[in-house]
Order: structure tokens, then C-alpha cells, then sequence
């Protein structure tokens, strides 16, 4: 049973398999993304009621919000499948984990630019040290460390492992570092977390936050197993599938 | 509402169409980079494909 | 196994006590690191207190950083590594016994020298005896952390600053709670709080960065 | 006692070999041959477990290696395309820290014998940055013949040595396989060994995959 | 002469961008050492802004002084450096090459990200201004008297604390005068004698340094 | 054209040799012989001017070379155990850059055709990290042959070469000395070279000042 069920994972996670795959799915994710943005983007901007304390500058939340928990689970995907990666020897989670990474680090990037130029008429300042900002931060460099690390290996499999393994360690560290920063900041500074405290949120602008958050999921997913075809290609590209595969186009 | 008082948004205009922007901006890099690689890899793999079959052919003379 | 262990260390100590004044490195740059604060700002003693925790625990980090290639870049380079991997004994305790020597090597000097940097640095009495304690609980986090950063970049070449791009991040909370116990002893109030974290944490990196520095090294190893 | 099983190396592009297998047993000697870049060393450093093949294991009395690494470890020896040698320990103290590594206590004397037999006699308190190329090699060798293993694997043990240092190498060789010993090596400098001595041929140059060919 | 120059410095641009990720290096560590310190003190905004320009010129110099083995250790370990030796080309263009490299990958960059960082630290705008021009003094004086210190500490292994030890001593009037001129427009004063007395010292290494390196090349070349 | 005038060498504690005098003129050849340690990689260096001599000279025609670099180094290329190349820059590339440290602009299809003739042809856009031992020395077979030196200085320039290897530097060396170039050279692993040769022997290891023997 358990036998039969691994060699199942096994053909599926094939990157020849996936390969084909994915070609039906990335289409349905884009265009579905497309959609539900466009549609959240509409109820965001123009639907949505002026917030009475914060005036406009709130209409940030909907891309912030999203692009900030989409930091946070890309990176949670990309630990994960290199967990996989490195006990099971799946090859198709390393390539996922490596095809994330520059997406998650995107949205990280994301998060902290419109998160400080929310900032700036909120707080008065670009930047605070407060815990999540820092969290975010050190979030943002950690992938770095991981594309580094990546890239700087030559050995495609070391590579993967060795960055698989930082990408672990990390989990536990910005687990740490969140919930350290946190403390160390409300024992002096209070008031800038207090800022966060979310607003019993209206529901006109609570849909369109989740419909941002579901559109930002929704790309995810088509960016990502187009950058994992991608490594595919290249890692698999002495491989018969490949050169057949290329010959034809 | 009119469209000049929408782009205004209350004053926050920078704030909040710097960061539409740039999300705008990541989103179209996000799209086109996976794109420009695997045209890369595929040249690439031609490449190596082209140079092989020339030894290939070097080889049987 | 324990002798291995021993030996080990015991070569490290030995490595290290050949060239004297490389002993002394890592306790140099951390002065000297230091100092250069005071000399790039205004020195009054009341600017100098308030940065005094946060410029001698990231002087002393970078200290540890600085000194990290000591760990196994020149055993990699030189294939020692390669045998010390051939070795019939578990890689784990042969890495525990080089994190040691380092941590004896760099992390004890920096403890025993801060009490002195602390009063350079007009530091109250009670701070600098909690600045011991966060040290000496703090460095051999940093060292068995660093270890881990190093095992990973140890095969790429200028892999330097690499490294520190990969351990930075991964010290930030015992940098956090290390210069906050200090702060916060300036003040007159409790810090065993901070303290137990950095035990706990020390006991943590303890169990479990030997093993993922081995694992590591399995990865690098396979060129 | 070694066997190795369809093994398959990939480096970058191009397939080194594959479907390699061969075997040794005891008092057997094994060179690897073939060309630069085919593969040799590769093959020697999957061979001892320092890195994974694509394809294919490596058994020691019938087991993986990976399963069975203290037990392999405990009867191997290897020395590759690196020296080892600490510039700051004297000859006496690198002989001494390689061997520490495998947990050997070796007596002051059978040291410094196999210290003269190697021709370094004169030199155990010269520190290793004090040292030419071959010297350097030379402390290799007494540390081959200190650490008591039954499989000696050699990457090009006669790099940098002069003739007599060559002569050293064949005449251990020879000791060795007569203890019921075995050798695996490398060389492109002929060496002559006075024994039965089987060959692994590596392929020519093949610069992508397929065109790698073995003959056992 | 001009050609060699040329070369030299292409090569050294081109071995950089073939690893792209290395080039951004010094600038994410630069980045990472700036964050080190909000974390480790109570981050008020005065507090942040009394130790910017010490922190920021303290982290830029560690940024240079970590990225200078760049500068020959490299081409000492493979050979290349006994090649550049045994150039036709006087020594002194190759090593101004070469020092010109290392200001682009490691200097440049750092000044441009730096009002970024001055954000960070609460830094005033009319400081962030001086910041950047005394570190487009002051930068490529670090490169150019890091490659002296570099040149006799190539031979050494292990040789990266006691390369600062050499280089930091010879850093420190650069991070005064640097550091202060920021501290002083803080303050709205003028700030015109610090950055002439950067820009005097720059044209005195630029004409001196690489003298001193080509010699001190020649010299630890003579293994 | 080269002239060594009673050098001297001594490394830590041991005289290498002393009153070492020989000259070498157009189109000949001359081997450094002598054990391992016996100071070869030592007076190489010393010839080319990248270590000084504790006394004695070395004269470019007739004058020091260090009074007269530029002109000595245009003409004079030198190899020794380093391999001098760049992990990141591809195989051609690595050529290109050695060539630019003389300021030779040597053009695209010379290069190619010395590649071609070291056995690199498939390999010019290989990156430097990814060749084996053997490869790597290639490259500077294919640098010396391009240099355009008349004196080529060699440190052991057979070492990782394999069997063919071996012969493509001895017939460089023979076209060389055909050109009227004249080589210095050490090898432990017999060059078989089908000219005239002359040599110069290192004495014994030798322990203390006083002990060195040269003959020349
Ligand atoms: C550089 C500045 C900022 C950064 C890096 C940042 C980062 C983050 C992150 C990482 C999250 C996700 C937290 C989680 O799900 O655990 C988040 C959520 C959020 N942020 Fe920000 N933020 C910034 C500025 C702001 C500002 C100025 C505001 C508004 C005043 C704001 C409002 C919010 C809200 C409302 C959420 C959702 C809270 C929740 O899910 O509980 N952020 N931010
Ligand atoms: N680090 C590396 N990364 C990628 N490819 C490599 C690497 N090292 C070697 N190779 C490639 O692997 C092949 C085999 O290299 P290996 O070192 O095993 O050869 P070898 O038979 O030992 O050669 P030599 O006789 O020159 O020592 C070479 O063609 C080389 O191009
Ligand atoms: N860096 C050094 N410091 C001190 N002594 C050295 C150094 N390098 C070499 N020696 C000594 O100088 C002597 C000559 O070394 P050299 O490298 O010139 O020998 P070689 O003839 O090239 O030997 P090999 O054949 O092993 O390459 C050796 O006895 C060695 O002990
Ligand atoms: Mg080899
Ligand atoms: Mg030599």
C-alpha cells in the first residue's frame, strides 16, 4: 500500500510529468487571478467607504495586506517542499522551493514599500522599528541569503540542498525574531504597535481585502509553476524528455 | 464622485498611487521574467543540441 | 568517540596557539570596532551610555562573524575536511569539538575583555556584570549559528560576505535579547527574563545546530 | 569486500559515465584510468561516500556505504588531489592530527619509521608551510601507511613526487597487496607494479550525455 | 598602458557580473549591519538619529573592509597575481585598475543605497545630502588604502582580522572627518572643511597608494 | 640572452644551493633537475624576478632584469604549480584575460586554433570551475603558446597531464626551439625531448648551510 502510494508520488512528481501538467493548469490560474483582482480591485477603489479616521490612504490595505501574507506563506512554501526535498530526495519540491523564492521575495519587497509609504501619512515616518516591520525585514533577507546561496553553489543538487536547509533554519528564527521583537518593543514602545490593532474592519472593505488576498494566491500559483517549468527544463535538459520536448518546438 | 477627486484621493495621491504602481510594476516583472528565462534555457539547450551534433558528426569522420 | 572529541579540539588549540598574535585578532577587532563609535560621534557620556549595549553586542557579533572562516574554510581548502568526513567517528562530535575550540578561541576572550570595553564606554557597574552573563550565554549561540552559515558557504569562493548575508539574520535574537538585558540592567530592573531566553536558546542551538552543520557539511563535501 | 553497482556520474552537461559496476576483493589492485576530465576523480570521491552518484551504490561487505559508514570508514584510506598539510603544524603533528581523525594512537616509533621511510627523517619538526610540493606529498604517504586500512583509494598518489618517491609508492603498493590489502588509483604517470593488476577504463571526453562509454 | 588598464579593469567588472548575486554583497551587508543597531538599543527617534552618522560610516567602512580580499586574495591563491607581476605594464596602472574595480563593486554602490539607510535611521534630508558626498570622498580612499593593507596580508592565511588590524588603524581619520560632517549639518552648520579635507586626502592616496601597494606586492610575492 | 651569475638561495634554515652560474642562449633547452625540496620551484622564481636572490644575479641581455622589467617580461612567459584560472570565466575568456595581463591582442581564430590544439576545442564557453585538473593546465599550455615569449620558464608543466598531454608540450617545446625560443623547465616525469638538452642538477635535500652541492 504505502509501496504503491510512493511510486504514485514518484511518477507524479516526475518533472516530466509535471511538465505536461502544468501547461493545462497555468491558464485557469491566470486567468482566475485576472479576474478576482480585477473584480477586488473595482469594490476596493470605488466601492469601498472612505475610512473616517484614516481617509483614503487606507485603499493601501489591499494590496499591503495581501502581499505581507503572501510573504509569509511563499516562504512557508518554499521551507516546506525543501523539507520534502531533502528527506524524500523529491526532486520536483526542490524546484518549487528554488522557483518561489524570487516571488516570495518580491512580495516581500512589496509589502515593506507600500507599508512604509502607508506609513509616512500614518505614523510620519517611512520606518519605525516596530516588530513586524522588522520581522519583514529580516523576512526579505532571508530570502535573499537564500538566492545567494542558491546561485553561488555549483552544484545543482548541493545547491538545493544546502539552501533547503537555510530556508529551515530560517522558519525557526523568524519565529524568534517575531515574537522577541515584540517584546523587546512593547516594553519600551507601546504606541506604535497599538496602531496596528486591526479595526473592527466594514465589510465593504473586508471583501474586497479577501478577494486582493485570494488574486495574489491565485498569481502566485501561475508564476510559480511557470518559473518550476523552468527549472525543469534547465535541470532536466540532458535529459531525453527535455531534447525531445525542444527539438519539437 | 468624478475621476479628478478619485486620482486625488483625499490628498493621498502619492501615497497611495505610488504603491498601485509599484504593484503594478512587480506584478508585470514577475510575469515577464519567468518568461525571458525560459526563452533563455531554450536557446540555450538548442545551443548545446546544435554543438553536440557537430561533434557528433566530427567524431564519425 | 570522546577522544576523537579531544584530539580534535586539542589540534584546534594547538593550530591556534602556533601563531600567537592570530589569537589575539578577533579581541582586537572588537575593540577596535568599539572604539571607532566614540570617535564618530559626539562623545558625551550620557550618548555614549545609551549605544554603550547595542555597540559592544554588535561589535561582538561581528567580531564572532569576522572570525567564523576560522571554523572550516581552511580545513575545506586543504581537504582536511574530507578526512575528518572519512572519519570512522559520528561527524556530529567532531563538529561539536571544533565549535568548541572556536568558541574558546574567539567567544571566551571577547567575554573576559567586554567588562573592560563596557567602562570605556561609561557602562554603570550592574550593566556590565549582566553584559558578562548575556555574553558568555550569547557567544556560543553565535558560534554553533555561525557554524551552520559557514558549512553551507564554505565551498564557494569569496564566499565572505555571502556568509555573513546568511548568519546575519539568524543572530538578530540574540542580539535582541542580549543588548536588551543590558539596556535594560542600566535601568535598575530585573533581567531574568532575557537571560533564560539566551539559556534557552543556548540549550536549543546546542542539540540541534551540531546536526544540521553535519548535515551540511555532507552537502557541501559532494563537489 | 568493495562493490560498486551501475553507477552513474553527471558533471554540468555531460555524463561522465554510467552503468559502471566492477568489484574488488582482497590483496586486489585496481587502477582507474583514462584521459583528463573523464571522470577519475569523480568517480573515486563517489567511491568513499564524499559525494552521491545520480545513479547507482557503493557497497562495503555487502552494504551501502551510507548505511554502514563507521564500519567502511574504520578500514579505508584516501588521499586525493589536496595535501592535508597544516602550515602551522609541524610534519611529526600533521602525521599525528590525520591520523587523530580516525581515532589511531600510533607509537612515537612507528611514526617516525614510517616518517624515514618516506624520506622525511630529518624533517619532523619543520613546519609544514616550510615544505616543497613533494614533501608536502610525502607526508601522505606515512599517513597511508600509519592508518592500517584495508582499502587504500588513491587520486594520483604520485603528483609532484621525484623518482624515488615514485619507487616508495610502488614498493608500499606492493607491501600492502602482499598483507592482503587492496589499492584503488589513479595516475597518468606510468606506474610499474611488479603484481596481477586489474583496470576500470574511463571514456573518452564526452561532452553530452550518451557518449559516454565504459569498459570494465 | 591606458589598454592594460582597460582590460584589467574589464576583467574585473566581468568576473563580477558572472555572479551577480556576489555584487550585491557588500551592499546587503552594509544594509544588514545599519539594522543591526535599531534592533539592539531602544529604537526612539532621537536616539536613532544621534548614532546615525556613526553607525552608517562605521557600517560602510566594515562593508569595504569586509569585500577588500576581493582585491587580490583571489589572484594570489590561483597564480594570477605572479602573472600580473610578470606584466610588461608598469605595476602601479594594474593595481589602480584594480582598485578601480573594487570602488565600483563596493563603493559606489553603497553610496548610492545610503539615504535609503539614512531613512532608516531618522536621518534629517539636508544630512542625508553631506552624507552622500563625504561618502563619494571618503569611499574610494577606504578602497584605495584597503588594497596597501591587502597587498602585505595576501600571503596570509587566515589573514582577514589582521588585515583589519592593519587597515582600521588607517581608516579612522576618513571616518571622523566623514561621520562629523554629517553630525555638524545635522545641525545646520556648514560643513565645507570636512568635505575639503576628505577631497584632499583623496587626491593624496590616489597619487600615493598605489605606489605603496605595487611595492608591497613585489614584496609579499617573493615566496 | 639569460645569464645567472653565482645566485644564492636559502629557505628558512637550509642553503638550497650557491654559486649557482649557468646562461642559456637562443634555441636551447635546459632541464632543472633535483629531488623534492631541492629548491627548483625556488630558482624559477628567482629567475623570472618574482623572489630575490640572496646574492647573485640574473641578466637579460646582458642586463639585471630588475633594471630592465618591461623589457624582460615582454619577452619571457613563465608557468609554475599554479593554474592561474578564473572559476567564473569561461575556458576562452580565461585565455583572453591572461593574454591582456601582456597587452597582446592576439586574434579570434589564433586562439581558437591554439585551443583547438591543447584539445579545448568544445570547451571555450566552459566556465573555469567546471574543468577537471588536467583541463585546467591546458589552458596555459594554450596561454604559453600564444604569449609570443622567447623564453619560456616552466615549473613542472606535465603535472595532471595525461599521455597525450605530455606529448603535445613536448612537441610545443621542440616548435619553440625550431623558432629559435629557448625553454627552462622541471619535471620529475621523464620529458622525452628529441633535441638537444642541457641540464642543470640540485643538490641533495640538505639540512643546514653548508651541505648544498651543485653541479652544472
Ligand atoms: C514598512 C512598513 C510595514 C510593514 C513591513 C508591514 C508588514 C506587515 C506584515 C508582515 C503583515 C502581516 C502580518 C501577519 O499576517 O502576521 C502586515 C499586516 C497588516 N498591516 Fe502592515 N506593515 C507595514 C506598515 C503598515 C501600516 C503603516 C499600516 C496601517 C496603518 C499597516 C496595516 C496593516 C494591517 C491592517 C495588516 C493586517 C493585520 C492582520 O492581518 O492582523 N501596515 N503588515
Ligand atoms: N566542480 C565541477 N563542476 C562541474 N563540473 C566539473 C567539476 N569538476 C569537474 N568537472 C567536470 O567533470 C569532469 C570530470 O572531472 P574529474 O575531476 O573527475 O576528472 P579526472 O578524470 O579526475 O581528470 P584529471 O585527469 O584531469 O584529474 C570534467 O570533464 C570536468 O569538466
Ligand atoms: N614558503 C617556504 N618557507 C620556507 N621554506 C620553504 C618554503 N617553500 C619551500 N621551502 C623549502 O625550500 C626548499 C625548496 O623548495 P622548492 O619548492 O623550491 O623545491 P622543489 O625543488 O620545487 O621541490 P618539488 O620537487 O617538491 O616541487 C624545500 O626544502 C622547502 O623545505
Ligand atoms: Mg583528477
Ligand atoms: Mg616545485
Amino acid at each position: 500500500m504505502i509501496k504503491s502510494i510512493w511510486h504514485w508520488i514518484q511518477r507524479f512528481s516526475s518533472p516530466k510529468h509535471f511538465y505536461g501538467m502544468s501547461a493545462k493548469l497555468i491558464p485557469w490560474f491566470t486567468v482566475s487571478a485576472l479576474l478576482v483582482g480585477l473584480y477586488g480591485l473595482y469594490l476596493g477603489l470605488f466601492v469601498a467607504p472612505t475610512d473616517y479616521q484614516q481617509g483614503e490612504s487606507y485603499r493601501i490595505i489591499f494590496i499591503h495586506v495581501p502581499a505581507a501574507w503572501m510573504s509569509l506563506f511563499v516562504y512557508m512554501v518554499m521551507a516546506i517542499s525543501s523539507g520534502i526535498g531533502i528527506i524524500w530526495q523529491i526532486r520536483l519540491a526542490d524546484m518549487v522551493a528554488a522557483a518561489s523564492a524570487p516571488i516570495g521575495a518580491s512580495f516581500a519587497f512589496l509589502a515593506l514599500v507600500t507599508g512604509s509609504l502607508w506609513g509616512k501619512p500614518m505614523w510620519g515616518a517611512y520606518w519605525v522599528w516596530d516588530a513586524r516591520l522588522t520581522s519583514e525585514l529580516i523576512l526579505l533577507f532571508l530570502y535573499f541569503g537564500y538566492m545567494a546561496l542558491q546561485s553561488a553553489i555549483e552544484d545543482q543538487r548541493s545547491a538545493d540542498k544546502a539552501s533547503g536547509l537555510l530556508a529551515i533554519v530560517g522558519v525557526v528564527n523568524i519565529t524568534i525574531i517575531h515574537y522577541s521583537v515584540e517584546w523587546w518593543n512593547t516594553l519600551h514602545q507601546g504606541a506604535t504597535v497599538a496602531k496596528f490593532d486591526k479595526p473592527s474592519m466594514h465589510i465593504d472593505m473586508l471583501i474586497p481585502l479577501l478577494l486582493m488576498a485570494l488574486a495574489f494566491k491565485l498569481f502566485y500559483a501561475a508564476v510559480v509553476l511557470v518559473r518550476t517549468r523552468n527549472e525543469a527544463l534547465y535541470r532536466d535538459r540532458n535529459r531525453r524528455w527535455v531534447r525531445e520536448l525542444i527539438n519539437e518546438l | 464622485m468624478n475621476w479628478s477627486e478619485f486620482f486625488h484621493m483625499g490628498g493621498y495621491a502619492f501615497y497611495v498611487w505610488t504603491s498601485y504602481a509599484l504593484t503594478l510594476v512587480i506584478v508585470v516583472a514577475n510575469i515577464v521574467s519567468p518568461l525571458l528565462q525560459r526563452r533563455k534555457i531554450i536557446a540555450r539547450i538548442k545551443r548545446a543540441i546544435k554543438r553536440e551534433n557537430i561533434e557528433l558528426a566530427k567524431s564519425h569522420e | 568517540m570522546l577522544k576523537a572529541y579531544y584530539y580534535l579540539l586539542m589540534r584546534d588549540l594547538r593550530l591556534a596557539f602556533r601563531n600567537r598574535h592570530e589569537l589575539a585578532n578577533p579581541l582586537i577587532f572588537f575593540v577596535l570596532v568599539v572604539t571607532l563609535f566614540p570617535l564618530a560621534v559626539t562623545p558625551t557620556t550620557e550618548a555614549l551610555r545609551a549605544m554603550a549595549p547595542g555597540v559592544i553586542w554588535v561589535s561582538a557579533l561581528l567580531a564572532v562573524l569576522l572570525s567564523l572562516d576560522r571554523l572550516f574554510k581552511e580545513d575545506f581548502d586543504d581537504g582536511s575536511l574530507d578526512q575528518l568526513m572519512l572519519s570512522p567517528n559520528p561527524l556530529v562530535i567532531l563538529v561539536l569539538a571544533k565549535v568548541t575550540a572556536h568558541w574558546f578561541l574567539t567567544g571566551l576572550p571577547l567575554v573576559i575583555i567586554a567588562p573592560l570595553l563596557g567602562m570605556f564606554m561609561a557602562l554603570p557597574d550592574e550593566a556590565g556584570a549582566v553584559l558578562i552573563y548575556s555574553l558568555l550565554l550569547g557567544t556560543p549561540v553565535l558560534s554553533l549559528i555561525g557554524a551552520i552559515g559557514v558549512s553551507l558557504t564554505v565551498a564557494v569562493n569569496r564566499g565572505g560576505v555571502l556568509l555573513s548575508l546568511i548568519v546575519l539574520p539568524l543572530y538578530i535574537p540574540i542580539l535582541i535579547f542580549g543588548a536588551n538585558a543590558v539596556d535594560v540592567a542600566m535601568d535598575g530592573l530585573p533581567v531574568r527574563g532575557q537571560l533564560l531566553f539566551l539559556a534557552a536558546v543556548l540549550v536549543l542551538a546546542l542539540s540541534l545546530a551540531p546536526l544540521a552543520t553535519a548535515v551540511a557539511l555532507r552537502i557541501t563535501a559532494s563537489r | 569486500m568493495l562493490e560498486i553497482q551501475s553507477l552513474e556520474c553527471v558533471r554540468d552537461d555531460r555524463l561522465l559515465f554510467s552503468e559502471l559496476s566492477f568489484s574488488l576483493g582482497e590483496a586486489e589492485v585496481l587502477q582507474i584510468e583514462g584521459p583528463n576530465g573523464s571522470g577519475k576523480t569523480s568517480l573515486l570521491r563517489i567511491l568513499c561516500g564524499l559525494r552521491l552518484p545520480e545513479a547507482g551504490r557503493v557497497l562495503w561487505q555487502g552494504e551501502s556505504i551510507r548505511s554502514n559508514r563507521e564500519d567502511f570508514y574504520a578500514s579505508m584510506v584516501y588521499i586525493g588531489h589536496l595535501p592535508c598539510i597544516k602550515a602551522d603544524l609541524t610534519v611529526l603533528e600533521n602525521v599525528r592530527a590525520l591520523l587523530d581523525t580516525r581515532s589511531l594512537t600510533v607509537t612515537g616509533e612507528a611514526t617516525e619509521a614510517a616518517l624515514a621511510k618516506v624520506g622525511l627523517a630529518s624533517y619532523e619538526d619543520v613546519p609544514g608551510k616550510a615544505l616543497s610540493s613533494g614533501q608536502r606529498r610525502r607526508i601522505l604517504l606515512a599517513f597511508v601507511e600509519l592508518a592500517g586500512a584495508r582499502l587504500w583509494v588513491l587520486d594520483e598518489p604520485l603528483t609532484a613526487l621525484d623518482v624515488q618517491g615514485v619507487a616508495l609508492m610502488e614498493s608500499m603498493i606492493l607491501e600492502h597487496r602482499a598483507a592482503g590489502g587492496s589499492v584503488v588509483f589513479t595516475t597518468h604517470h606510468g606506474m610499474q607494479l611488479d603484481c596481477e593488476m586489474r583496470s576500470v577504463r574511463l571514456g573518452r571526453i564526452a561532452r553530452s550525455a550518451g557518449q559516454g562509454e565504459n569498459q570494465c
